[in-house]
């Protein structure tokens, strides 16, 4: 297998044509806009609570970017449906690397992390804890 | 400006001999760099006349009455003399070095325009502008009270002069700022024009020849602009080094930028002197090595001609664009070969130019994907991005083939 | 500051073989190269990893997908890494690159002077500042109405902190900016003292660390400073690069300075955000083969040790006072060698420094003569300007023995 | 001959040591202070006239400076007097440079031309006549 065929293979190809979670929420319950400065990149991220206001409900996302942001943020979106707020606001990102399963160089790295980072915003934000110190060391990202 | 016949052809094989970088594979395949635009790449020349300034006539310049300290200032003063040569200027005492053509632009935007800016002020830049000769004059204006105005660009990708009454309008002109050649679509520039509108209303002309100089004659005095702004490192030249031309009136006048040791004349509590030109504008250790490189380079181009340099460019600018045109579903942007510099901006339907750019590069070709410090023009274009590939004189067609290649690979891989 | 027994004494005599610029006859002498306060000279390692750089990985750095460009901000960002090693900074984002030290001062001169400074503030600087820490400050004072106050010298050429209560009551201090080593006397300044005074009085403590970083560990996090500036030259890298070491919550809240291409987050007509440190400081391509180029300089700096420079220069300072002291008729500035760097100032009576420094040069013998950019210090002295010899980890004994007998022919010219 | 006995040759020396012209006038007729800013050197420079107002009479110098500034203009003042002013305004430097007969490094050659410069300017300055563009070609001297 060379090596676009790794970094390309059939499931990043899979979710960035097939987008699971795409498209906007009226009323989120948590949101934010993340951008790529690198690139231009953009992606919207909205969250839905279930009752219990702390369990992830839905997911939904909205942008435009390079497969690697995008199927990164699909992925992502099945992920972290179901789980607490709180520990996806910690969510550790090897987790999502893992998913993602390519071998990735530092600044397609940033791509891979647009949607997670800002997703943790999203989440900071509705529950208004502070972003860790790690977050902001997206220092590429910018994030509101 | 049209294509004309060069006095000699250059001959892109040998030149590629004198540069190291093409010694290597990448991915196992020969490195087709198609990234000039960004930063060019080195010849021996220039990388061997560094080493042996660091190596035989290394000391601080100016102050020392010591012979390695007289080498070395007349090695920096010597590359001062082969800028204001390749670009004309009627005085040494204009050419100032700088790090790169960002903070040419920036000096120029700080001692003038912070003393000269005000509310009612107009400052006018173009939609095809780099950042560097944009968010300068932008801040500027915004600490000063005056106001940014942008000429637009006509669907082919260059200046729309119709509205140039309108923009007169809406304040006093005090500085426009354009590029020569722009760095995302090659387009060039008519500068000269720009300059007559800008002197007509009683403006100073500020040139981004960041893009240019690398690829023809850029003569300060056939332009008739007041400041001019340029970049080693795009032209065979090294990282750290850059040259501001400025009018002498004008840089008389001015306030210096930035302040400390040699760029005074005398230092007391109570009142500081500046210094003559240039060392009035040049506070600080110089980036001495860097201009002596610089001095190579030019040397190193100069030896070839810009005439013959232009004149591949465009023939190359013209390979690329039939080729790229064999493509489906492929968007090019910019004008046509003949007003354009050996730049190629694209687009593949359904791709994003970082997955282009990574699958290029998985096949040894190296292109550009991003804004190009251009969101204006991108925000224009409604892209977020584009794909460049763009050319020098060591590029040869078998690189374009490389990338035309490549990119029917893109095509299979997201088919 | 006292003289501590280094880990390991280094062997200057091996050192010294790895500069070139050592393998000339300069007059038919061999090279006594006593001006490395003004910049040293380049050890081989260094060049040749700039060469290398050039040679195999370069391109311009951060946006580019392609291997080149990927090598070569790993390349850039790992110097950033060294520097952060080099200064102990909590945060690789809180290093800058810039052209020089003075550029650095420069940058927090304009960029938080302009706009935290206003009528009623109080800008101190010491007597013995170099004028890039003293220019800067002055005019930025002189722009916003802020008042600018300078520390006196003793008669040994010492910090005269007697007067600080004085000075406190002309005004609110918002900076104290001090060197760490004098550059013309060589004398080692109490920072830390003066880093708590400036607290205390809420002001901000600006540290120019150019002639400290090159001879001892400079540790930001010990001295307790929110700025510290540093060049490469002086410490066996480039010339063309710097840094600038600022507290994050300093840099996160300050306005940028040079304004381009790379420090933006997002660009529009309406309205520009600025990226995260340290992009939202470094404007337009970075001085990337010299950063590199300061990244080898620090390892190999590390790899002898600065507690073994450090030592060094204190017996190489001691040993140049007690020889110098055998000549009639000189006198010497500055603090004993044991609170001092590796740099002696003198002047020979009835000669001008000029004219000492250039009948030693026609002895192979390279020393500064001037006002070493300290004008306020040489009016103190009461002298137009000084002789200085200074000394870095490859100067020998010999050269300080040829320094001496160059000055006798000195008074045997002038008798 | 060695190449300090050249540079520091005798009549240099002696220049130095014994300066013709050296002291202050009241009521100059002409008068100007340079300083080359490489060295903090400064020389103020003295004339005055014959009563056909453009004859040199007198030209006296003071300031401190390094040997070869200092017996640079103390030869000038000889080679001036009885000069009209227009001349000497006009005086090209090599003329200057022949009577101090020695090799003279870029950085040294300031050094030699600080008296002439002033002079020139104190001359112009009193004649009203503008500073020519060669003379703030001396680009490192500053003048007043
Ligand atoms: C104490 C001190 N500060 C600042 C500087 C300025 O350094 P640079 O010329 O590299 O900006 C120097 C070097 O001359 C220095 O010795
Ligand atoms: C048109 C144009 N202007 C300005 C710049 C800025 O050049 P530098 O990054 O060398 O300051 C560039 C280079 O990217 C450019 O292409």
């Amino acid at each position: 297998m060379n090596e676009f065929d790794q970094m390309y293979r059939e499931v990043i190809l899979d979710h960035y044509k097939n987008p699971r979670g795409h498209g906007e929420m009226e009323n989120a319950d948590a949101e934010a806009e993340g951008q790529n400065p690198l690139c231009g990149d953009e992606v919207s991220i909205y969250v839905a609570f279930a009752d219990d206001g702390e369990t992830i409900d839905e997911v939904k996302f909205s942008g435009r970017g390079c497969a690697i942001s995008q199927a990164a943020t699909s992925m992502l979106t099945e992920m972290v449906r179901g789980r607490k707020a709180i520990d996806v606001a910690r969510l550790d990102k090897d987790e999502l690397l893992e998913e993602i399963g390519i071998p990735l160089t530092p600044v397609r790295l940033k791509c891979a992390m647009l949607g997670l980072t800002t997703l943790k915003v999203a989440l900071h934000k509705a529950k208004g804890t502070p972003l860790p110190d790690g977050l902001a060391g997206f220092d590429e990202l910018e994030l509101s | 400006m049209a294509v004309q016949a060069p006095k000699k052809r250059l001959d892109a094989r040998a030149i590629r001999a004198d540069f190291p970088i093409f010694e290597q594979l990448i991915h196992g395949q020969p490195l087709a760099f198609l990234d000039s635009a960004a930063s060019s790449q080195k010849p021996r020349q220039m990388l061997e006349e560094m080493t042996e300034f660091y190596s035989t006539s290394y000391a601080n310049v100016h102050r020392g009455v010591y012979v390695l300290a007289e080498r070395a200032t007349a090695a920096l003063e010597g590359a001062r003399e082969k800028v204001r040569a390749l670009v004309n200027a009627p005085d040494v005492r204009e050419i100032i070095f700088v790090r790169n053509a960002t903070e040419a632009i920036n000096l120029v935007a700080y001692s003038w325009g912070l003393n000269n800016l005000g509310p009612g002020d107009l400052v006018v830049v173009t939609e095809l502008e780099h950042h560097s000769n944009f968010v300068p004059w932008q801040y500027i204006a915004g600490r000063t009270g005056a106001k940014l105005a942008m000429i637009p660009l006509t669907d082919e990708g260059e200046l729309d002069l119709s509205g140039l009454d309108a923009i007169a309008a809406q304040g006093q002109i005090k500085v426009v700022a354009t590029n020569q050649v722009s760095n995302s679509l090659g387009t060039i520039n008519p500068v000269e024009k720009l300059v007559a509108w800008a002197h007509d209303q009683g403006a100073i002309f500020v040139c981004d020849a960041a893009q240019s100089a690398p690829h023809m004659t850029v003569d300060v005095q056939a332009l008739g602009a007041d400041f001019v702004a340029i970049s080693a490192h795009k032209m065979c030249g090294p990282s750290g080094v850059g040259a501001l031309w400025g009018r002498t009136e004008l840089l008389r006048a001015m306030e210096p930028f930035l302040l400390g040791g040699h760029m005074i004349n005398s230092v007391r509590l109570e009142k500081t002197t500046w210094g003559e030109l240039p060392h009035k504008f040049e506070a600080g250790t110089a980036p001495m090595a860097e201009a002596v490189g610089f001095g190579a380079a030019i040397d190193y181009l100069q030896a070839i001609g810009f005439d013959a340099i232009e004149a591949y460019e465009h023939e190359l600018a013209a390979y690329a664009l039939g080729r790229l045109g064999e493509l489906d579903g492929l968007t090019l942007y910019g004008p046509p070969a003949d007003r354009r510099a050996g730049i190629v901006s694209f687009n593949v339907e359904g791709v994003h130019p970082h997955d282009v750019a990574q699958i290029l590069d998985m096949q040894g070709v190296a292109i550009r994907a991003g804004h190009h410090c251009c969101q204006p023009l991108m925000q224009k274009l409604g892209v977020a991005a584009t794909n460049r590939a763009s050319f020098y004189l060591y590029t040869v067609r078998e690189e374009i083939d490389q990338l035309v290649e490549g990119l029917h690979t893109v095509r299979k891989v997201f088919a």
